[in-house]
């Protein structure tokens, strides 16, 4: 059964990868003249006749658009993502060189968004009209009101210029400085931003859901029979983290397209900066990988999450299983 | 719940910590490194020098002559030469106790190689309009080798600081597509090390080296397209030189640690008018938009001061003259010559001929803040004579130049005459027929002749007459709207010595030519 | 004019199938007064949804022997009003929208009717949050006769609204009866009011008609157990 | 009555932003592009009162016109998203079937998959001007809003009054607009502001990175394109307030979402 379920979501993901790609490319080969040329990556004057008319037969450059999408599935799928227009290199290895980077800096901005907004949440749940029960929601409001590369200028100004505690770019210092605490250091400023621009819009939802589940009869029960606080904390947890996770899976998404910004502004060699500059070079084949493994990389993470409420939540399992 | 805020805090020290150790650390190792950082303004696709021009080919490569301080070609890896009575055939010997920086030795065979690689057609060499007027190379010895030229052609010398590429590294392999062209072998002072892609670029000295040993072990190119950025990095001791903007000066002087080289450049800046826009066919138009620029306001706003107006190609070179049209602000004639031209205001404020509007773009390149600045101040003031100009800034690899309707030039050159005027305003230079530089297909069949004159006597007075002969046939029929010599502004840490300074080229390039006598005086 | 034979409509699938109704034979003429009555959940809302087509039956068959537009001559009144009107529409505006297709003085026709359920032209523009629970279901009843149907059905209409207003409902039915010649399906579980409109009166249980009794004297007479029960 | 209050300062803020922006030929003091190279950099005070920038061009002027262009932008999106979304939304709430599984299928999909991706997208192509961003941003903005206008089909569709509608013959459109759209109106609401707020922010961030709308028209991103650059060398006034004013913007359009948002339930 669960192998079943387990299925289902597979399909799920696939099928959303399957629409990204085709709109995606659809959109960027609607107008004229740009797919032909993108396929020969930056040496396109260099490139000899016979090889122009390999690329061109292999992409189906010259039949329409929709026999050009499925030559470009077939080689996408064979792992054959064509060469970068701008850089003449292959798309594959260039994201390879940058996709670890992404993961880095988006994968600790989680941990302390995830990390931070369950503790802030809880401690505000759990002690109705507190000072931070009371702030929370406008903290909330207020961060998630900033833009991100805002909040980054304003850090890059105070942090590096005025204070020069850390770097104001890059992902780390030329020169063979190639340590941890190297790359540390050019983390915080971007990763900070993410954080801060995301905890508190995630806290908040879980203090509601923890409120909630404060008012609920088990807990005001549990409490008459006198059963130990940090009990009724884990049972307020579990289950208050059910919607907060249903909620970040409905987020994550756009968290993936935030990281854009502050990897361009901080000049860190991830996807996002990748993308926005083969946007503005109009490098398509470059752009199409990032786009692909940018939205493979999302669905395995609601894939995760998915998992984790199959776990937290038996009423769902119940469901999907139908036991 | 106590416990929890003790997390918390925890983990915030910790970042905390994290920080102040990195920190240390890195003040620790850098001040020990003998090593430069230079923030590179572009990265570049290849480093073969006769492909693309990079400012790392001073310190990889060597050429037959080499510019000195007053940039004028002096013998380097040529030990001597003769020259024929009759001027057409020059006879080099070389030096020979050179190695490549794989062990080789530099031979007569690579200098010959290279010249025939750059006028092989298949190489599509930027420099190869610097050689038509070789007419055959002859191998005598090891050492020595003639070369035969098809007219007189002073300039050749100039020409031959070309960086000599070894011919070994080439066998049975393009041009175009070799291995050397991302792990290039010269003969500079510097060798090369390592290419992050994205990153930087790693030079290491040369111990082999035949010149004065490089002081500095290290060099890098850090990649920073971002003007901003280089100047942010440069302030906190990231980079040691950078290439500033006008208006980053200022604060750049405040810091203790930088000394600030403000060079005299053969650089200007244009709006080059595209011949295939039939807008510019009339050259009353073209004259109108030239007397329609007020550059002291540029140069006093957009740089600053750094930097001078310009009305010649040839302003900063010995052959400039003086008493040419200098398109100096002037609205009334502007709106004379397009009334004469037959763009006539309309009610709107606007020009119109034959129902049509008088209105062009001019493309910069978005990474290139004085050329978008530039951009926007001339389309600002073009309104007042009743132009609509909107401005592009795209990135340079969305530029097509030929395509544009105007575009916001960079040129020039301290060296010879012909270097940055022929390939730019010869007709048969026409990029869109040629390699050449000539992107606005501009064709003024006098400037051609005097062109070529210019190239082909040998007598100083002559080509000098020629050359102000060429600038006032120029003016008269400009190919751009000049608009200002900008002045290359390098920050640079102030514990570097040896920093000679020279007329630098075009983008400030060159400034790096000696730094095999920099060093550190504290490393 | 109404006849509904052996009929029978199930939910689910499988072996959790369960019938809702089953073989119900029920008939109405011109101008009945026909009460239906059982505990809730007997299955008589569903009978009242299949009649109205607003379901597919799964046997039998119900025949209408009107032609033409069904619904121009069979209505409903639903039991909650206050579900049964659009909240963010002026009485007016609901009154109007069973008149669509009617042609000339249609404000004129609504005022007139108006004065039929006891409301007045103020009324008209109120919302339904405005008026009272009363109001309401005289609202919602009005539209439904504003078409003239001939047969009107009345599910638990006035089993939410108290005593007085009841009695005014049922008045206003029987008036409507006798006036309009409208016949009138009522469903209900309140008995006296059963007893007092209806001259016939099915009698349902679990899905089943149990019995059905005219009304002879003033009362019904019965001989099912559970009906007897039922109205005791 | 305290959250009233509070309530109606924020909508008063939001109001005045948008005032002065719509009105901003009235309110400005220069024209948008007037190029002064004898006072750039000019710190605010004198003539100036919120300084100029690096082209001498008055930074309070161009706020407002700036406002002016971006306001539209997001109003211009968040509209075309909103038809795109109750028409898909409703298609698929209100014919339910195999033809809502179908599309809430499509819909999950393009809803995990990054926005911002199809802007970079469909600006890699167009890089249009001020409504070539308006319709990206439009185009692929409406997934959350046809999320819930298919679910209030869905709950309002088995009203009686609705039931009642189709008895007496009322057309589909009808019905669509006059009881389901109608009756959906608050959560429409709710959720179209908040898109309001998402299309100031990409509409700012993607100006800001320069993929954006073109730089010669003033937008409160395409000002902070510079900002960096003005920083560094002090002009901190140049970033500033557009920051803030985007900042103010965002967090009254947000604060009024919320309280609309938590009035309801």
């Amino acid at each position: 059964m669960t192998v079943k379920w387990i299925g289902k979501r597979m399909m799920l993901g696939i099928l959303v990868l399957f629409i990204l790609s085709f709109l995606s490319f659809f959109i960027m080969h609607a107008s004229p003249g740009s797919s032909a040329t993108a396929y020969y990556g930056g040496n396109a004057q260099m490139l000899s006749a016979a090889e122009k008319e390999r690329i061109s037969r292999t992409f189906a450059l010259d039949r329409p658009l929709v026999v050009q999408y499925g030559a470009w599935l077939m080689e996408t799928v064979q792992g054959n993502l064509g060469m970068s227009a701008k850089e003449g290199r292959p798309v594959s290895a260039i994201l390879a060189e940058r996709v670890t980077n992404t993961l880095l800096l988006v994968g600790v901005s989680l941990f302390f968004i995830v990390t931070g907004s369950i503790l802030l949440g809880m401690e505000a749940g759990m002690k109705p009209n507190s000072l931070l029960d009371r702030g929370l929601s406008s903290f909330s409001i207020a961060s998630s009101s900033i833009p991100a590369f805002w909040l980054g200028i304003l850090f890059i100004y105070l942090f590096s210029l005025k204070l020069g505690l850390l770097p104001s770019s890059g992902m780390q210092s030329i020169g063979g400085n190639d340590d941890f605490f190297d790359k540390v250091r050019h983390l915080i400023m971007p990763a900070a931003v993410i954080v801060l621009t995301h905890v508190g819009v995630y806290a908040r939802f879980l203090q509601d859901s923890v409120k909630m589940e404060m008012r609920s009869y088990y807990v005001k029960t549990a409490r008459a029979n006198g059963v130990e606080e940090r009990e009724i904390r884990s049972g307020v947890l579990r289950n208050a983290l059910i919607p907060y996770l249903n909620y970040l899976g409905m987020t994550i998404p756009s968290f993936f397209g935030g990281s854009v910004i502050v990897e361009t502004l901080f000049s860190w060699a991830g996807l996002g900066q990748l993308m926005a500059k083969s946007v503005m070079v109009k490098d398509y084949p470059l752009l199409m990988g990032g786009i692909m493994l940018t939205g493979i990389i999302v669905v395995v993470s609601l894939f995760v999450i998915d998992v984790l409420m199959f776990i937290l939540d038996p009423k769902l399992r119940k469901r999907e299983l139908g036991v | 719940m106590r416990k929890r805020q003790v997390v918390i805090i925890a983990v915030l020290l910790l970042l905390v910590v994290l920080a102040g150790c990195g920190q240390k650390k890195e003040n620790s190792t850098d001040a020990s490194k003998n090593q430069l950082i230079y923030a590179s303004e572009s990265e570049f696709d290849g480093l073969n020098p006769i492909l693309e021009e990079t400012n790392v080919d001073a310190l990889l490569f060597r050429g037959l002559f080499r510019f000195n301080e007053d940039n004028e070609a002096t013998t380097d890896i040529a030990q001597s030469y003769d020259m024929s009575d009759d001027k057409l055939t020059y006879t080099f010997k070389l030096r020979d106790d050179i190695t490549f920086h794989d062990g080789k030795p530099l031979t007569a065979e690579d200098a010959i190689f290279t010249i025939e690689s750059i006028l092989d057609d298949n190489n599509a060499s930027y420099l190869k309009s610097d050689f038509t007027e070789v007419d055959a190379l002859k191998k005598i010895d090891d050492y020595q080798f003639e070369l035969k030229l098809k007219r007189p052609f002073t300039p050749i010398l100039d020409k031959l600081t070309v960086p000599i590429l070894p011919k070994h590294a080439f066998i049975e392999e393009d041009m175009r597509t070799a291995s050397f062209n991302s792990h290039p072998i010269g003969a500079g002072p510097y060798q090369f090390g390592e290419w992050n892609r994205g990153t930087n670029l790693t030079l290491k000295a040369f111990d082999q080296f035949y010149g004065l040993q490089p002081s500095i072990g290290q060099v890098i190119f850090k990649f920073i397209p971002d003007s901003n950025v280089r100047a942010i990095q440069l302030a906190s001791g990231e980079v040691d030189i950078a290439l500033l903007d006008p208006n980053q000066v200022a604060e750049m002087e405040k810091k203790d640690h930088l000394k600030i080289y403000d060079i005299d450049t053969a650089d200007y800046r244009g709006m080059l008018f595209n011949m295939q826009n039939e807008l510019w066919q009339d050259v009353r138009v073209r004259q109108a938009f030239s007397f329609a620029i007020d550059r002291a306001q540029v140069v006093k706003g957009i740089l600053k001061g750094y930097g001078e107006e310009a009305y010649s190609p040839l302003q900063k070179h010995a052959f400039h003259n003086d008493s040419i049209e200098n398109y100096s602000y002037d609205i009334e004639k502007a709106e004379k010559l397009l009334d004469a031209a037959g763009w006539l205001k309309a009610e709107d404020g606007f020009r119109y001929k034959d129902d049509q509007k008088l209105s062009f773009t001019i493309t910069a390149p978005a990474s290139d803040a004085v050329r978008v600045n530039m951009a926007n101040y001339l389309a600002e003031g073009y309104k007042s004579i009743g132009a609509q100009v909107e401005v592009a800034a795209l990135d340079w690899s969305a530029i097509t130049i030929d395509d544009t309707d105007a575009f916001m030039i960079g040129w020039g050159s301290p060296y010879d005459a012909d270097h940055h005027t022929y390939s730019l305003f010869h007709s048969s230079e026409s990029s869109l027929t040629s390699s050449g530089y000539n992107y606005g297909s501009y064709a003024n069949a006098k400037v051609d002749e005097l062109l070529e004159q210019g190239r082909l006597s040998t007598d100083v007075e002559e080509r000098k007459a020629s050359y102000l002969v060429f600038q006032e046939a120029l003016a008269e029929d400009p190919a751009f709207a000049f608009v200002a010599y900008v002045d290359a502004v390098y920050g640079i840490h102030g514990n570097i010595e040896g920093v000679k300074e020279r007329t630098l080229g075009h983008h400030g390039s060159g400034f790096l030519w000696n730094v095999e006598e920099w060093k550190w005086n504290d490393r | 004019m109404l006849k509904i034979e052996h009929v029978a409509k199930r939910y689910g699938r499988g072996r959790q199938r369960k019938g809702v109704l089953e073989d119900i034979n029920l008939s109405i003429g011109k101008g009945d007064l026909v009460g239906l009555v059982g505990e809730s959940g007997s299955g008589k809302s569903t009978l009242a949804r299949l009649i109205m087509r607003l379901e597919t039956m799964d046997e039998g068959e119900i025949s209408f022997s009107r032609s033409g537009n069904f619904y121009d001559s069979c209505q409903i009144v639903f039991q909650n009003a206050t579900a049964a009107l659009n909240p963010t529409w002026t009485v007016r505006a609901s009154l109007l929208e069973p008149l669509r297709l009617m042609k000339g003085d249609r404000e004129g026709y609504i005022k007139e009717m108006l004065s039929l359920v006891s409301l007045s032209d103020v009324h008209l523009d109120r919302l339904p949050s405005e008026l009272s629970g009363g109001e309401r279901q005289r609202v919602n009843l009005l539209r439904s006769i504003l078409v003239k149907p001939e047969l009107l059905i009345c599910d638990e209409i006035v089993s939410s609204l108290d005593r007085l207003i009841q009695k005014e409902i049922v008045e206003l039915l029987k008036r409507l009866n006798e006036e309009m010649g409208m016949a009138i399906l009522f469903i209900s579980h309140d008995l006296k009011v059963v007893n007092y409109l209806c001259d016939r009166v099915y009698v349902m249980k679990d899905g089943r008609i149990v019995e059905d009794s005219v009304k002879q004297d003033g009362t019904f007479v019965f001989s099912h157990p559970y009906a007897q029960r039922l109205f005791e | 009555m305290k959250s009233n209050k509070i309530f109606i300062f924020w909508c008063a803020l939001f109001g005045l932003i948008v005032l002065i922006t719509v009105f901003a030929n009235l309110f400005s003091t220069y024209p948008v592009n007037e190029m002064n190279m004898d006072k750039v950099y000019m710190a605010p005070g004198d003539g100036h009162i919120l300084g100029t920038d690096h082209l001498g061009r008055d930074v309070f002027t161009r706020l407002l016109h700036g406002g002016k262009v971006t306001l539209t932008v997001a109003f211009g999106s968040v509209l075309l998203s909103l038809v795109i979304g109750v028409m898909y939304g409703s298609v698929s709430g209100y014919v339910g079937g195999w033809v809502d599984s179908a599309m809430m299928r499509l819909l999950e999909a393009l809803i995990s998959i990054p926005s911002l991706i199809f802007v970079l997208a469909f600006q890699a192509v167009m890089q249009g001007g001020m409504w070539g961003m308006t319709f990206i941003i439009g185009v692929t903005g409406w997934f959350t809003t046809a999320r819930i206008v298919r679910s209030e089909f869905i709950r309002l569709k088995e009203a009686d009054y609705v039931k009642m509608a189709r008895m007496f013959g009322t057309p589909i459109w009808r019905i669509i607009t006059g009881h389901l759209l109608r009756n959906s109106v608050t959560p429409l609401f709710v959720v179209t502001i908040f898109n309001l707020a998402g299309a100031v922010f990409i509409e700012v961030s993607l100006s800001f990175l320069g993929i954006g709308i073109p730089p010669s028209i003033p937008s409160w991103g395409n000002m902070l394109y510079n900002a960096q650059n003005d920083l560094l060398i002090g002009a901190w006034w140049i970033g500033l307030f557009p920051g803030l004013l985007i900042f103010f913007t965002v967090l009254s359009i947000n604060f009024i979402g919320e309280m609309l948002k938590d009035s309801r339930l």
